[in-house]
């Protein structure tokens, strides 16, 4: 085991040199791409992505996304009633620090477009837009761990970015404890935003939460963990998504002041000074 | 591609709000399984499930091949799951559905990485010849559910299962067919089912456990929590869908291990019953004390 | 000028001033070439082309009127399975392969006189069934599936379907079965009936010849 | 992308045996030299409906560049339609064409798989718009022609030719082949085209390691030249005089603008040649 | 690129037609001259997981990225006749040795183009993949560098993404940012000598790049070291009537009467001896202090989507236009499809055949010209910061 937990009870430190309750930096940006309707680009971390947001249009727009088969998505809600969230993932292959290619018809891949597309859809407005599909296409250029967390805020800050009425943020992050499966020790600490060396050596989870509430839209577990774990990591998680929305709040309200200011957009009257634009 | 008929306005008007009162169409509490039936096959490893009308037949089988380059010491174990026109119109042969991709994922999770069997065992001749155990789920008719279904399918299968016995003498090996030696129970660890819940409300506040179809069409959201019985998850899913509540999960949880525990016992006791039926005349007895010697 | 008997892709065969394109040629800076492997022929104009209807509009009138020139073709001629497309005003037969309330969607099989070989979807839509009356058409009266019909084109349609249309008396079924199964005779502009149980079916029932 | 329709053959290359010669002048003679002169192209045989059941079809043979082990190009092609588009495709006023170059699995030296590879796909867009230029794609509304090509022998000498880059001149040879066997299926299938379109190549060799003069050949075969420095393969229609498809490769100084322009004009006379061929063997179809 | 459609009625088409063939200059969409770029923002260097990255967008929106990744392979080397019989040929282990230099395997590369919506084995994809790769091998300069000895080299993984939908053809975006990706790619230091087992220095900051850099000779210009050698760029030029138009956006190219891809390298010797004609051209020029000599690499034809176009109906024709006469009913039941017609002015067909020889080889003579577009765009590229 590479990763000497050892001294992370003496010094109270991780590998990385957080304490238990950090996130790693998170650096995010809005309206990055001129063309698209809504564009994101986030880093926690190590972990970078982007995101593109198409629509809401009509489906099978010029693009075509989703009638080639394979470049489909997932789609949540295409029943005529409300719009569709249609999700396509695209790890590039010098994501990670061994090359490799997954390709589009990866079933863990589709499994993480399905995950963003349900969570979102339950978020966003849908019904204002029947019979129309919204596409968020989503790019990972580099994996750190935590990618779903990242791929969620990346969705969520483009969907804000293009305008679609929404409930809240959908914000995510992960949380992990430092006991193994194995150890069956009490002392265990709960562990904010994993990278992956983490992940790949503790058990964790992704949460992501809506807005500021308890509400948990997605609860990912994939290792083994003693039930009695959950509840630490669970409050763990929940308390950094919340951390997590404040920083992308941020991100859109500065980018939301410099338009102001650019006089790109006109100042709305709101009761606070600014609302989302 | 057919769709699957929605139910209609009413219908899921009727559900949610029976569900709204407490009540479920077919008399069930919110936390109470539909009867969960268990046979066994003249074959070993070959199970049928039925929870109420969902029917699901798993078949494991194991042959000699050769292990992955990258993983010279470990057995290949694989789990293939179909969902065929026969289960429903919606699905198609060779174009996965999202529901499709999702069960195997979480089969895969749940059984595979959780380690519930010992990959190590199959390992024959160190990066040259291994077992490779596949375990094929054919769902035959799906009415919800499908999960904890097919997981406890896939799990009853894998612990029915057994491999023909093995011997290697001076780097020569060989398989046994069963006349000449009884084949070999898998090397098992633990045994992990999926419970999922199924949360109905605008917040998500009423859970319900073993969906049937129709209750599986009108919900906002589901979790699916698969465990041991000695308190461990092993995964779990929530997949976006509604929001609810961090504490009712964890309370859920809660609840899953209790039903988590009864799976447990419940294949435990089917899994003697079988043994027995199959060790007429201790039988079996005598021959492994054959092969002891 | 002496034409040639035969021409392939791209051989020229005069100039555009001297004959008119028809099928199987195309014209290219004011040339007339051969756009098909085949047989040239050429049409001398009907002598006397007076109009049939009075003029109702004022046509711009090119120094030579085209219908003056004698037509150039190229007929594909190397085998009879040439596929063709069914065109606007082409006489069509068809089966009819399946009603609803507002259309009858068939397969064309013959095209002019020449059998297709690919099978191509067409549409009678109820507003063209027939001439008169259309609003109180109903398809079941007019056509059942398997009911053979000859029809005309009225419009390439959509990307899937040619539109089609019975409008005109000698157009509507000329074959149909019973429910029986027997082969039925036509007895009215709109029945058919069948000859071995004696009961008659309503059908747009084509003019016979 | 992996075949998993069929039993493939193990993965990793084989080479098939080679053995060494006896003396030394069995090793020199094996050297090809183009004994041809370098405005003249191979023979080649051509022959239209050969596959009954296409709505056209045609055959091309170009022999065999040198006595021995070498092998010619075998084309095969099939033209299927004009037909109805499938329901989902949206309207077109125009034929659709769709391209498959497949190379057969013998046909080279390297096993080819039963999918296509990239390569098999960038020769169909090559041929996809050399064709494109040539027929009259809106005397056919809503419809659809496939157009199948198979190499059924892919011009490429077992022995020699090691060396890299080979296998990417070969594609021009065989585009240039693909483009004239269309074209005669084409025609046999009564499709409208304003012009016969041929293909042809030319290329600029060098023909000893040391030797600093370069001449340029039409229709080269790489195993008879040490090095080729670039070639471009042409789509032509002569009656038009214009180019539907030109693809050039290989390397040339910005200041060597007479070598491409005349590179072009011999890939162009070599299209003419190919063309004659092409003439003729429609003449006697229709004959 | 034939599914993209390109939804204009046959009068826009028209319009744009005559507008991009008028003499002298043609009138284009967005205002700009026909040698004219689409102003675009570069950067490299923006993922450290890598070993040569690069991003650009152009002004438009279209946004891609390049990611170079290297791992070391084993050259196969295959059991072939030489290796058997060098020695009774005579030839010296010295030739064959500079021989096996000289050999770069094109199978060092890989190239995947990802583009939203198409599927990897789209002809779409493929042939700009191909492309791509066509350009970078064409000369072998490029291969050679990523040997590392006689038994191993570098396999070079080249991911090239889209991350905006198609808009406009993406090639000259997706060869730029190629470029550029690995002008900043980076390989570790060999620490090892000769055939051994490869052994690389951990220190990154002591990577050489691939395409190496003259730091004896600072640019003082824009303060980055002399790039000696440049991977190829891969420009979109096409003509509409007699002019010829470079980087057209969408709207341009359907009504392109030809297009053609081509893909330009720079020479890498620096001592020829040149003209003086030449020399005068580049002192004009004075951006680049060094003589550029530029080299053609590979020239494909795009297939214009305007041959997909849907035509316009001219009067004479139409019969919504002109009375039902009894011999034009008679003319159609020949087949309307038949009727042939002239190009009338104003009425928009689309392009049959292809492209006059002439037109062909002033494009190709246009992108390559002393001070020409090539010359122009690898100057600007040259101004990226390298980080």
């Amino acid at each position: 085991m590479p990763l000497d937990t050892s001294s992370y009870s003496l010094a109270l430190l991780r590998v990385d040199g957080r304490r238990w309750n950090e996130l790693r930096r998170i650096n995010a940006q809005i309206r990055t791409q001129a063309a698209a309707d809504g564009s994101s680009y986030l880093e926690m971390g190590h972990t970078k992505v982007m995101c593109v947001v198409t629509g809401p249009s009509e489906p099978f727009g010029p693009a075509r996304v989703g009638r080639t088969g394979a470049g489909a998505g997932a789609t949540a809600g295409a029943s005529g009633g409300e719009a569709g969230v249609v999700v396509s993932i695209v790890v590039a292959g010098f994501s990670s620090v061994d090359r490799k290619r997954r390709g589009r018809g990866d079933k863990r891949i589709q499994e993480l477009q399905s995950t963003i597309s349900s969570a979102l859809a339950a978020s966003l407005h849908t019904h204002l837009f029947p019979h129309s599909t919204i596409s968020i296409s989503l790019h990972v250029l580099s994996q750190d761990g935590s990618l779903l967390a990242a791929l969620i805020n990346a969705a969520t800050l483009a969907c804000v970015d293009a305008g679609i009425p929404m409930t809240d943020y959908v914000a995510a992050c992960t949380a992990g404890s430092t006991s193994t499966y194995a150890a069956n020790d009490e002392s265990a600490d709960p562990l904010l935003d994993l990278n992956h060396q983490e992940e790949q050596e503790l058990p964790g989870l992704t949460v992501a939460t809506l807005g500021d509430s308890d509400r948990v839209a997605v609860l990912v577990c994939e290792s083994r963990v003693q039930v009695s774990r959950l509840e630490g990591m669970l409050a763990v998680g929940v308390d950094g998504c919340k951390q997590v929305r404040a920083i992308l709040d941020r991100v859109v309200r500065d980018k939301g002041r410099k338009m102001v200011q650019e006089g790109t957009v006109q100042k709305g009257v709101g009761l606070e000074d600014m609302e989302v634009d | 591609m057919p769709r699957e008929a929605e139910p209609s306005l009413n219908e899921k008007q009727f559900v949610i709000q029976a569900l709204q009162s407490n009540l479920r169409l077919d008399g069930r509490k919110f936390d109470q399984y539909r009867p969960l039936e268990v046979s066994f096959g003249e074959q070993y490893g070959v199970v049928e499930v039925k929870l109420g009308k969902t029917r699901i037949l798993a078949k494991a089988s194991a042959e000699v091949t050769v292990p992955y380059v990258d993983r010279p010491l470990d057995g290949i174990f694989t789990i293939a799951t179909e969902l065929s026109p026969m289960a429903s119109p919606a699905f198609e042969v060779n174009r996965p559905t999202e529901t499709e991709v999702l069960l195997s994922r979480l089969l895969e999770k749940t059984v595979r990485r959780s380690g519930a069997l010992d990959t190590e065992s199959l390992c024959l001749v160190a990066g040259q010849k291994c077992w490779h155990v596949r375990v094929d789920v054919h769902i035959l008719s799906h009415d919800g559910d499908l999960i904890d279904a097919a997981c406890f399918a896939t799990v009853a299968s894998l612990r029915h299962f057994r491999k023909p016995d093995t011997s290697i003498e001076n780097g020569v090996l060989t398989v046994y067919t069963p006349a000449e030696r009884e084949p070999v129970p898998l090397g098992w660890l633990h045994s992990p089912f999926c419970v999922t819940w199924s949360f109905y409300g605008d917040e998500g506040e009423i859970a319900v456990l073993d969906a049937t179809w129709l209750e599986e069409a009108v919900r906002v959201g589901s979790c699916t929590i698969s465990l041991n019985r000695h308190g461990e998850i092993c995964q779990i899913a929530k997949l976006g869908g509604t929001p609810v509540e961090a504490l009712s999960l964890l309370q859920c949880t809660s609840i899953a291990l209790v039903r988590v525990k009864e799976f447990s016992a419940l294949l435990d006791k089917k899994l003697a019953e079988d043994a027995k039926r199959r060790d007429r005349g201790g039988l079996l007895a005598e021959l492994s004390a054959e092969n002891d010697r | 000028m002496a034409q040639p008997t035969m021409a392939i892709p791209g051989q020229l065969l005069g100039p555009a001033s001297k004959y008119q394109p028809g099928p199987g040629t195309h014209i290219h800076e004011a040339n007339l070439y051969s756009s098909l492997l085949g047989t040239v022929n050429v049409t001398q104009p009907p002598k006397a082309p007076a109009p049939v209807k009075r003029l109702n509009k004022i046509v711009p009138v090119a120094a030579p009127t085209p219908a003056e020139l004698p037509t150039i073709s190229v007929s594909f001629s190397a085998k009879s399975k040439r596929e063709v497309l069914p065109e606007v005003n082409n006489i069509v037969l068809c089966r009819v392969l399946r009603i609803t309330p507002r259309q009858a969607v068939v397969a064309i099989l013959i095209c002019g006189e020449t059998v297709l070989e690919a099978e191509w979807q067409g549409l009678i839509r109820v507003q063209d069934v027939r001439a008169t009356e259309k609003d109180r058409v109903k398809i079941y009266e007019s056509f059942r599936p398997g009911d053979i019909v000859r029809a005309e084109v009225i419009s390439l349609g959509d990307q899937a379907n040619y539109y089609l249309s019975t409008a005109k008396n000698e157009l509507g079924v000329i074959m149909a079965t019973s429910e029986a199964g027997n082969t039925m005779i036509p007895i009215s502009w709109k029945e058919y009936r069948d000859p071995e149980t004696g009961i008659s079916e309503l059908r747009k029932v084509a003019k016979p010849y | 992308m992996t075949d998993r329709r069929r039993i493939n053959g193990p993965v990793g290359a084989t080479f098939p045996p080679v053995f060494v010669y006896e003396g030394e002048d069995a090793v020199k003679e094996t050297k090809k030299t183009r004994s041809r002169p370098p405005n003249a192209i191979r023979k080649m045989y051509l022959k239209t409906g050969v596959t009954p059941s296409a709505s056209g079809s045609a055959y091309l043979e170009i022999e065999t560049s040198a006595k021995g082990s070498g092998s010619g190009l075998k084309l095969s092609c099939t033209v299927h339609g004009p037909r109805s588009l499938p329901r989902s495709t949206p309207f077109s006023p125009h034929i659709i064409l769709s391209t498959h170059v497949k190379y057969a699995p013998f046909a080279t030296r390297q096993r080819r798989g039963y999918l296509r590879d990239s390569t098999e796909r960038d020769l169909g867009t090559h041929l996809e718009t050399a064709l494109r230029g040539a027929i009259i794609a809106d005397r056919w509304p809503k419809s659809g022609v496939d157009i199948i090509i198979s190499i059924i022998e892919g011009d490429q000498d077992r022995e020699s030719s090691k060396a890299e880059g080979d296998e990417s001149w070969d594609m021009m040879n065989a585009l240039s082949g693909c483009i004239t066997v269309a074209s005669a299926a084409l025609a046999d299938a009564g499709i409208d085209c304003v012009d016969t379109v041929a293909g042809g190549v030319a290329a600029l060799v060098r023909n000893a390691a040391d030797d600093s003069v370069s001449n340029i050949v039409i229709d080269p075969v790489p195993s008879e030249h040490e090095k080729i420095l670039a070639a471009c393969c042409i789509a032509y229609l002569p009656t038009r005089d214009e180019v539907t498809n030109l693809w050039f490769k290989g390397d040339l100084g910005a200041s060597d603008m007479e070598l491409y322009t005349s590179l072009v004009e011999k890939g162009i006379q070599a299209s003419k040649y190919a063309n004659r061929v092409l003439v003729e063997c429609l003449g006697e179809t229709v004959g | 690129m034939s599914s993209q459609h390109v939804l204009l009625s046959p009068a826009e088409l028209s319009y744009l037609h005559a507008s991009l063939s008028l003499q002298p200059l043609p009138l284009r969409p967005d205002g700009r001259s026909p040698t004219q770029f689409r102003p675009l923002v570069a950067e490299t260097g923006i993922l450290p997981g890598t070993n040569g990255s690069a991003r650009i967008c152009f002004a438009d929106g279209t946004e891609a990225i390049v990611g170079v990744k290297a791992e070391v392979e084993r050259t196969v080397q295959p059991f072939t006749q030489d290796t058997q019989t060098t020695q009774d040929e005579g030839e010296t282990p010295a030739e064959d040795e500079r021989r096996k230099e000289e050999v770069g395997g094109s199978d060092w590369v890989e190239m995947t183009v990802e583009i939203p919506g198409y599927r990897d084995d789209d002809p779409t994809t493929v042939f700009l993949g191909q492309m791509l790769q066509e350009a970078l091998l064409a000369d072998g300069e490029f291969t050679k560098r990523l040997r590392i000895n006689g038994r191993f080299h570098w396999k070079i993984y080249l991911d090239i993404l889209l991350i905006s939908p198609p808009l406009s053809y993406p090639l000259p975006l997706l060869s730029l940012t190629t470029h550029l990706a690995l002008l900043s790619a980076r390989l570790p230091r060999l620490k090892s000598e000769g055939d051994e087992d490869p052994l690389f220095d951990d220190d990154w900051a002591a990577s050489t790049y691939v395409y190496p850099r003259d730091n004896n000779k600072k640019d003082g210009k824009d303060g980055n070291n002399k790039v000696v050698a440049r991977p190829p760029v891969t420009l979109l030029v096409m003509a509409v009537g007699n002019n010829i138009i470079f980087d057209p956006a969408r709207e341009e190219l359907a009504v392109a009467d030809v297009a053609l891809a081509v893909s330009v390298g720079e020479e890498t010797t620096t001592t020829t001896t040149q003209t003086g004609g030449d020399d005068d051209v580049d002192m004009e020029e004075g951006s680049t202090p060094g003589k550029r000599r530029l080299r053609l690499l590979s020239v494909r034809t795009i297939d214009p989507p305007s041959r997909l176009t849907p035509p316009g109906v001219p009067n004479a024709t139409n019969t919504a236009y002109t009375a039902p006469t009894g011999t034009a009913e008679a003319k159609t039941q020949d087949g309307a499809r038949t009727l042939e017609t002239e190009r009338v002015e104003g009425v928009w067909k689309a392009p049959r055949g292809g492209a006059k020889v002439m037109v062909m080889a002033a494009l190709v003579a246009k992108v390559l010209e002393k001070g020409g577009v090539a010359d122009e765009v690898l100057d600007g590229l040259e101004a990226v910061d390298l980080g």
